[in-house]
């Protein structure tokens, strides 16, 4: 019965998923006659994307199906506008079996409900200008695996001179690379029952001493993440820690003097580390039961191993099914030939949901810690003072 | 044709009191001249006719119709401005053509593209393209149409200011100095055609002028205005022959009259030592002033008054003798033909013999006393 | 396109006979008519609802909303973010403005004091005014980027030690005033230039024959009296543009590093848009509002009376 | 300042090397913008102040800007968006300007109070209820959402009104004593004389609408609606890095037309003195 | 006390070809007048002494100077100019005290506040203020000194503008039209006062008027300009009554000379049937025009011209006769006292004596030629 249906889209950041969501609906319409998809101008970015379908949702206009950042869902999820998909997983039999494994399924499940499906995702790993780390004296074959072997490399690429930096962890822009830290640590940032922070503790206390640690030891200096890159593009930046999705820009817009290379993020607790997710969730956002039915085979199309394998070719996003990686008939070969790509998959089982604030301050509580990632970056503050000002400043802003 | 009646009309910018009560009666049809010293307020009263400023107190009539609060532009007055007021950003033609446009046009006719497909805008654009060719024709700016007033000369702005008024038939012309600029042969031209103009469409006219041969020659009355007030009223002749007060007659009349303190007397008037032969209607020993226009004073014979030379102006047609009076110094003009005073060199002694008929007498306050001259003319009458 | 309304359009109403005063005061009313109801209709109806949503707690998407009267206000006082931003914005006002408008005039004097390349400088220094906010963002932060930008490559060269232009809480907001100004230069340059040109030559001529020998003096006698509109009308457009600056800090630094160019615009951005907190960015904005409402009818009082008209 | 002799090259080089120097300054970031949208990725950020291309890859970047997103639908709709916003804007700007700067009118002093209140709005304030207005009409994702918005321009009114205050008062009592309508007065005669004004307010509102961002990404839902700008933000992407050479390609596409209109309105800054018809 | 030198003079607007040649030699000291028609170059002329306008070509020389390329303020030349260009935004006294200001005060002591401390500045602001408040009271606007130009009718601008080149001592006055915005009276005493200041100070002056008594009384010299030449320099005297071309003769003199057209005869002129004792020194039978000013003509005897009136002026010192000459019907005007006229109407049938001494004769080409009257006169010498 579904006749002929035009399902609308939306989805952020067209520069990197045009072609994929093009090639997608293709091949998603000629196996699926009746189902046409319209895709309305897409966001340029994620904040743009959630404000959109915020905006639509109180004036009317949402689309069907909307591809929405991770740490977005929660704030749509407390609005009550996804829809939610567990009965959809359902009618699917086994989701394991589909390739959709628990983990992935719960880096979109907020408020007890799955409020979407994990389409491309990303985690953090460290870049590396092999040429710097030649001429500091470094093995190209044995890149550092801990902290330590980190950040003495990296001050040893500082010391090179010439205004050459060692390295840059992305700790600007939002909370993901500080939770990378705490995860690592096996850290949360909330207590279990979300009243009260728990980034204070001794994980918190390791993540910030690092951070200091980085200034001091891996002199690194306090760039925008834009100029880091920059830095990095010109060879002039020895290590780049940040999430995987730079692969593609990375591979465009470095010049001839850098050698890239990827390992994963340096293990700190080999037992309770984990890892944050960054990346986009298919949102069903329709509330009408025929074209639910619709919008649901969308979405699992576009996170069933071909649309996964289109979109991580497409994209160098760490695909959200389990049997697309593995399989010959995807990307089997995909990941032989591209090593750049395997630190990021193989950190896979190790990676968590991005921690989404409850409350109507999240954003804010992510811009309390960056602001005080500044001042130990900036070496204004002691680790432990930022800490507790962080976590007394967050507290304020937790919903009580 | 229309009458134009002004009552009472008052007016102030701040303190400065301009008009204090200005009264006029105009006939339709008539031409009027609106002469007096700078700064006296011609131009606002002319503003105010237009309906431009409003007068603090006072009636303007037009036409027997009241107009006080009416806008100018529902008025149909045309104006020459003092300064030209000219469009800038129009040509020539445009300028001379936009009354015309703007009264004979219906507003979609002026519509910039449409208007020209609307029935019977081309007839009526022709229409007015040839009036504004006529008009230029006449005041010889024919060859201007396509500048700008920023590539005109000061007279060329003026005439074009004249004609932008000229194109339109109002029901009432002011025009305010408008042939200030022009040199005197187009000046005496396009006084012509104005007088032309006049006699032919008959249109109610206000020509503010401070040049004595416009006023004198141009216009059915003379206004003379001065501190805001109306001084005389009268034809050309009127206020020249008999002006009502000592600066009416000291303001009309190039070179200045001739003015001379005397004392009252029996059936005569003295003048230091000499008496003179012009009888006082004023009780003896009142002290006098007697007026004698400069044509009124020829060389004359033994029983003339004996000056001596100060210095002589060649005018061209004649001369003007400039003399101090031996009877009480008082210095003296006399307009005389340059034949006449050939041979006279500054410092030498004449005689000025005087017609006494043309005397003007006036007492302390300047107000205009009868006089009359005792036919015991001192030279040729 | 203007004159698709000729002189007639309104005169049945205008033509009525009527006291010469009321005459023109209606006229003045319905000339301004259509702007006010659009000015309503468009503006400040809309942002009045907005300021009316700051006596309360409504986020965008929440269901329902509170009055909570001056709740929103009262958390301002101890707001930080809001705190520096208004430190910030008031410090980047009294750098930009000036600057912009000193630098603006002489490069408008410049350019227009000569005939010589003048209209290839009058298209180069009004480009920032059609900088595409992207494309220079990412322009500027490899101009000043620290240590492969040209700025600090070429301090270097007089043996300056590279500075963190936009990365330094010390640095960032000299910075962004520079880039203020620059954005700013154009539109003083092309609004003094138009001024300028307004100005009749009669009276340099009239300078010039009264002795006024140097530029300067003709510039006092003529030049800056008679630009006073212009000049009145720059202040008062840089200094809002100045308040309002915001393309280039969400841009560039997002309030960063630590606040320290944190701008009160931004702020308001950021709750509203970014927290979905309507309430409490509407209380910004009518803080905001309410400021700078006051500082420009003060501004334009005073400096109104001191400007002439011709 | 203007009369006189014209310089001779040796006095006048003072001026052109300070308008130079400033000019260098200016220029720099377009001068980037320019050689990066030449350049492959790999060239763009090199310790290097070379603007010239090692390896040509201007087509490629341009290529790149014109196939991904349909820019120059993107264009056209730029100037039917910003040439119907300004001819609104005229329309209620100009009239209203006159009123307050020629016309004694009570309220007058109110509705300028009005006007300078609505020069401080930022754009964003209003943004949500003209939002929801929209929705509920129907009309996003049209030109009418676009535009509507801007109909008003308190910066206009404000600009005009400066202008017009300087126009001598001869001038429009002239125009009435021709017979002219108070609207008649205003596009035939104030508004001709007030041109360097008007094409600085031109340029202004078209530029500033050419670029804006913030409206558009609000209501521009189709693709086939977006403005010039919105398609420049499609190549940056801020979680993944920017394609640098597509994106300034694409910015290069889009700043040339206003800057090729300026060219074209700065002929318009030289004419018209106000003036010039009247002697005093 | 400067000589002035112009020599070749020319200059185009675009294709307009404004001035062709002028070379004009002034001694110092001397005050010239130029007239000629609106729009000869008059003002443009003055604009290239000053230093405003430069020439395509040709050299000014001041007091010797070549100062073709030298800037205005360095000219040391003062200027009245046509359209006031008063500063807009100063008050009268300021108005009139800038160029003292900007020639006598040294740039530190013009600074508005500091300016007032440095030594010297209250000596040289009050030596200012005197002779302001000096040049104002000559000038009759001393009651104006704290308005502003905005607020001042027409000739009290004018007057600013006069005053702001008398108040100081320059090497060269030159005066555009300074006069055409005042009344007779006015007009009079501000020319007296003008002639004053010349005869004490001896600056050389260019005088741009198209006022003929003006530049009658006031000049030694006065140069007629038409059409971007100049056609005649010469003493007002010289160029009034031995005009070297047709143009100058009927630019001259108001109202305009009669022009008669004649054939040349043997001793005589024939004008129609008529023979007029005039000799000219041209082949007989050539086409000649005979120029006749309306004074050389009065009421006649029976050897006049017969002729019938037209129309009367009257002018307040004297009436216009204009009347048709029966032979060849050509308009004639004729300066009558008012007296002799008495009694005349319009038809009439009068004859018109002529003082055939000061009849001119001109070529087919405009040219003058030799005339000698045969002393046989009709009426009055
Ligand atoms: N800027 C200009 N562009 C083009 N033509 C001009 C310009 N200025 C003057 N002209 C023309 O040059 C001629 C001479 O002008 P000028 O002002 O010198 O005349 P003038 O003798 O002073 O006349 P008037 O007595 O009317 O003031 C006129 O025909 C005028 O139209
Ligand atoms: N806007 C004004 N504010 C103050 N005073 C003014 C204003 N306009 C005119 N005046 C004064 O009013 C008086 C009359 O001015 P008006 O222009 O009517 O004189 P006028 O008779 O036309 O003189 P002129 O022959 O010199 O043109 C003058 O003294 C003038 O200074
Ligand atoms: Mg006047
Ligand atoms: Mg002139």
């Amino acid at each position: 019965q579904t006749g002929s249906i035009e399902l609308t889209v939306h989805y952020p950041m067209p520069a990197f998923f045009k072609d994929v969501m093009e090639t997608i609906a293709a091949e998603f319409t000629a196996a699926n006659p009746g189902i046409r998809i319209r895709y309305p101008a897409p966001s340029p970015n994620y904040e743009e994307a959630v404000q959109a379908v915020l905006r639509q949702g109180a004036a009317g206009g949402l689309p069907d199906v909307s591809f929405q950042g991770l740490n977005r869902l929660r704030v749509l999820t407390e609005r009550r506008l996804p829809v939610d998909l567990t009965p959809f997983l359902a009618r699917e039999g086994s989701a394991e079996a589909r390739g959709w494994s628990q983990p992935i399924l719960n880096l979109s499940r907020f408020g007890g409900i799955q409020s979407g499906m994990a389409f491309a995702t990303s985690n953090p790993i460290v870049y590396y200008n092999l040429n710097l780390v030649r001429r500091a004296g470094g093995d190209p074959e044995k890149l550092p695996t801990t902290w330590d072997e980190l950040l003495a490399l990296s001050g040893r690429i500082a010391a090179l001179g010439d205004g050459i930096s060692g390295m840059h962890f992305r700790w600007a822009g939002d909370d993901w690379m500080f939770s990378a830290l705490l995860y690592g640590h096996g850290g949360r940032m909330l207590t279990e029952d979300e009243k009260d922070v728990a980034f204070n503790g001794p994980e918190g206390h390791a993540a910030v001493a690092l951070i200091d640690r980085m200034v001091k030891e891996g002199r690194m200096q306090p760039l925008t993440v834009d100029a880091a890159l920059q830095a990095f593009y010109a060879g002039k930046l020895g290590i780049f820690s940040g999430t995987t999705a730079y692969i593609g820009s990375m591979l465009r817009s470095i010049g001839p003097s850098v050698e890239l290379r990827t390992t994963k993020m340096p293990v700190i607790d080999p037992v309770r580390g984990r890892l944050p997710t960054g990346g986009n969730a298919a949102v069903m956002l329709t509330r009408d039961p025929s074209r639910q039915d619709a919008a649901w085979r969308f979405i699992a199309f576009a996170t069933g191993p071909r649309g996964q394998e289109i979109m991580t070719r497409g994209t160098g996003y760490v695909p959200n099914n389990t049997i697309a990686p593995r399989d010959e008939r995807y990307l089997g070969a995909f990941y032989r030939e591209n090593p750049l790509f395997r630190p990021a998959m193989e950190q896979v089982p190790i990676a968590q949901p991005w921690y989404a604030f409850p409350g109507s301050n999240g954003v804010r509580v992510t811009e309390t810690i960056v602001d005080n990632l500044a001042r130990i970056v900036e070496q204004r503050a002691a680790p432990e003072g930022a800490l507790a000002d962080m976590a007394r400043e967050v507290k304020r802003l937790l919903p009580r | 044709m229309a009458g134009i009646l002004l009552e009472d009309i008052r007016k102030s910018f701040g303190a400065t009191q301009v008009l204090k009560g200005v009264t006029v009666v105009m006939q339709p049809g008539e031409f009027l001249s609106l002469v007096g010293p700078s700064g006296c307020g011609k131009t606002t009263l002319l503003r105010i006719i237009a309906g431009l400023e409003s007068a603090d107190a006072g009636r303007v009539l037009v036409g027997g119709r009241e107009v006080t609060g009416l806008r100018a532009a529902d008025r149909d007055i045309a104006m020459v401005f003092q300064n030209y007021a000219l469009y800038p950003h129009l040509t020539v033609a445009e300028n001379l053509a936009m009354p015309l446009i703007m009264r004979r046009l219906t507003a979609p006719q002026r519509l910039p593209l449409l208007g020209r497909l609307m029935p019977g805008t081309r007839a009526r654009r022709a229409e007015v393209a040839a009036r504004v060719a006529e008009a230029a024709e006449a005041l010889r700016i024919g060859h201007l149409l396509d500048r700008r007033p920023a590539q005109l000369s000061g007279g060329q702005r003026q005439r074009v200011a004249l004609g932008r008024a000229l194109v339109r038939q109002p029901r009432a012309f002011l025009m305010d100095e408008p042939l200030s600029n022009l040199d005197a042969e187009l000046r005496a031209s396009t006084r012509r055609e104005i007088v032309e103009l006049h006699r032919q469409a008959g249109v109610t006219t206000v020509y503010v002028t401070h040049d004595q041969v416009e006023a004198m020659t141009m216009s059915d009355r003379v206004a003379v205005m001065m501190g805001g007030k109306l001084l005389q009223l009268g034809t050309p002749r009127e206020v020249y022959e008999h002006p009502c007060d000592l600066r009416v007659a000291a303001f009309l009349g190039s070179p200045r009259i001739n003015t001379l303190p005397v004392l009252a007397g029996e059936g005569q008037v003295h003048l230091g030592p000499l008496a003179l032969p012009v009888a006082a209607k004023a009780p003896p020993g009142a002290r006098l002033t007697l007026g004698l226009r400069p044509e009124a004073l020829c060389l004359g014979g033994p029983r003339g008054l004996p000056a001596r030379v100060d210095h002589l102006e060649f005018l061209g047609a004649e001369l003007l003798l400039h003399a101090r009076l031996e009877a009480g110094q008082v210095s003296i003009i006399a307009r005389l033909p340059v034949a006449e005073a050939a041979g006279l060199g500054i410092g030498a002694s004449v005689t000025l013999a005087a017609d006494w008929t043309a005397a003007l007498l006036f007492d302390a306050e300047g107000r205009r006393i009868g006089a009359a001259a005792q036919h015991e003319t001192l030279a040729h009458a | 396109m203007p004159d698709a309304l000729p002189g007639g359009f309104a005169a049945p109403l205008l033509r009525q006979p009527a006291q010469a005063g009321l005459g023109e005061a209606a006229a003045g009313w319905l000339l301004a008519a259509p702007a006010a109801l659009a000015l309503f209709a468009l503006l400040l109806g809309p942002s009045l609802m907005l300021l009316a949503l700051s006596f309360t707690d409504w986020e965008l998407g929440a269901d329902g909303l509170r009055w909570i009267g001056l709740g929103n206000y009262a958390e301002l006082l101890e707001d930080d973010s809001f705190l520096a931003a208004l430190r910030n914005t008031l410090l980047y006002v009294a750098v930009v403005m000036p600057a912009s408008i000193g630098l603006g005039l002489g490069v408008a004097l410049l350019v227009e004091g000569g005939t010589r390349l003048r209209a290839a400088f009058r298209a180069i220094y009004f480009l920032p005014v059609v900088s595409l906010l992207v494309a220079m963002a990412t322009a500027w932060q490899f101009l000043l980027h620290p240590t492969i930008g040209p700025v600090n490559r070429l301090l270097g060269l007089f043996g300056i030690t590279p500075v963190n232009w936009l990365g330094s809480s010390d640095w960032v907001l000299p910075s962004l005033c520079a880039i203020g100004v620059w954005e700013n230069l154009g539109y003083v340059v092309v609004l003094f230039m138009a001024g300028l040109i307004a100005i009749p030559a009669e009276l340099y001529a009239a300078a010039e024959v009264d002795g006024a020998r140097s530029g300067w003096a003709r510039f006092r006698l003529v030049t800056w009296p008679l630009l006073g509109p212009t000049t009145l009308f720059v202040v008062t457009i840089t200094a809002i543009r100045c308040l309002r600056v915001f393309d280039t800090v969400a841009a560039l630094t997002k309030g960063g590093p630590n606040k320290a160019s944190e701008v009160l615009l931004h702020v308001m951005y950021k709750e509203g848009f970014t927290y979905f907190r309507i309430g409490y960015s509407a209380a910004i904005t009518a803080v905001f509002l309410a400021v700078v409402l006051a500082l420009m009818l003060l501004q334009t009082r005073i400096l109104d009376r001191r400007v002439h008209y011709a | 300042m203007r009369p006189g002799p014209e310089r001779s090259l040796l006095a006048d080089l003072p001026r052109l090397l300070l308008l130079g120097f400033g000019a260098l300054l200016v220029l720099a970031p377009y001068l980037w913008m320019l050689s990066a949208s030449l350049k492959p990725g790999g060239e763009i950020f090199r310790d290097s102040l070379s603007l010239w291309p090692e390896r040509f890859h201007a087509l490629e970047n341009y290529g790149k800007a014109l196939r991904e997103v349909p820019l120059l639908r993107f264009l056209l709709n730029g100037a039917v968006v910003c040439l119907a916003i300004l001819a609104l804007q005229l329309l209620f700007a100009v009239p209203c300007a006159y009123a307050l700067a020629k016309l004694r009118w009570c309220g007058r002093e109110a509705m300028f109070a009005l006007v300078l209140a609505g020069l401080l709005i930022p754009a964003h304030v209003p943004a949500l209820p003209l939002y929801a207005g929209f929705a509920a009409a129907g009309l996003l994702d049209s030109y009418a959402a676009l535009v509507a918005p801007f109909a008003i321009s308190v910066f206009g009114i404000f600009m005009f009104r400066q202008a017009f205050r300087s126009l001598p008062d001869e001038l429009i009592q002239a125009a009435r004593m021709d017979g002219m309508g108070e609207l008649g007065i205003v596009w035939r005669v104030v508004l001709p004389n007030a041109w360097p004004t008007a094409t600085a307010f031109a340029t202004f509102s078209i530029v500033a609408h050419w670029n804006d961002l913030f409206w558009p990404l609000v209501v521009v839902q189709s693709p086939a609606m977006a403005t010039p700008a919105l398609g420049v933000l499609f190549f940056r992407a801020e979680e993944a890095g920017n394609d640098v050479g597509a994106l300034m390609a694409a910015s290069v596409i889009v700043t040339a037309p206003m800057v090729a209109f300026f060219l074209l309105a700065q002929r318009r800054f030289i004419q018209g003195v106000a003036t010039a018809g009247l002697k005093g």
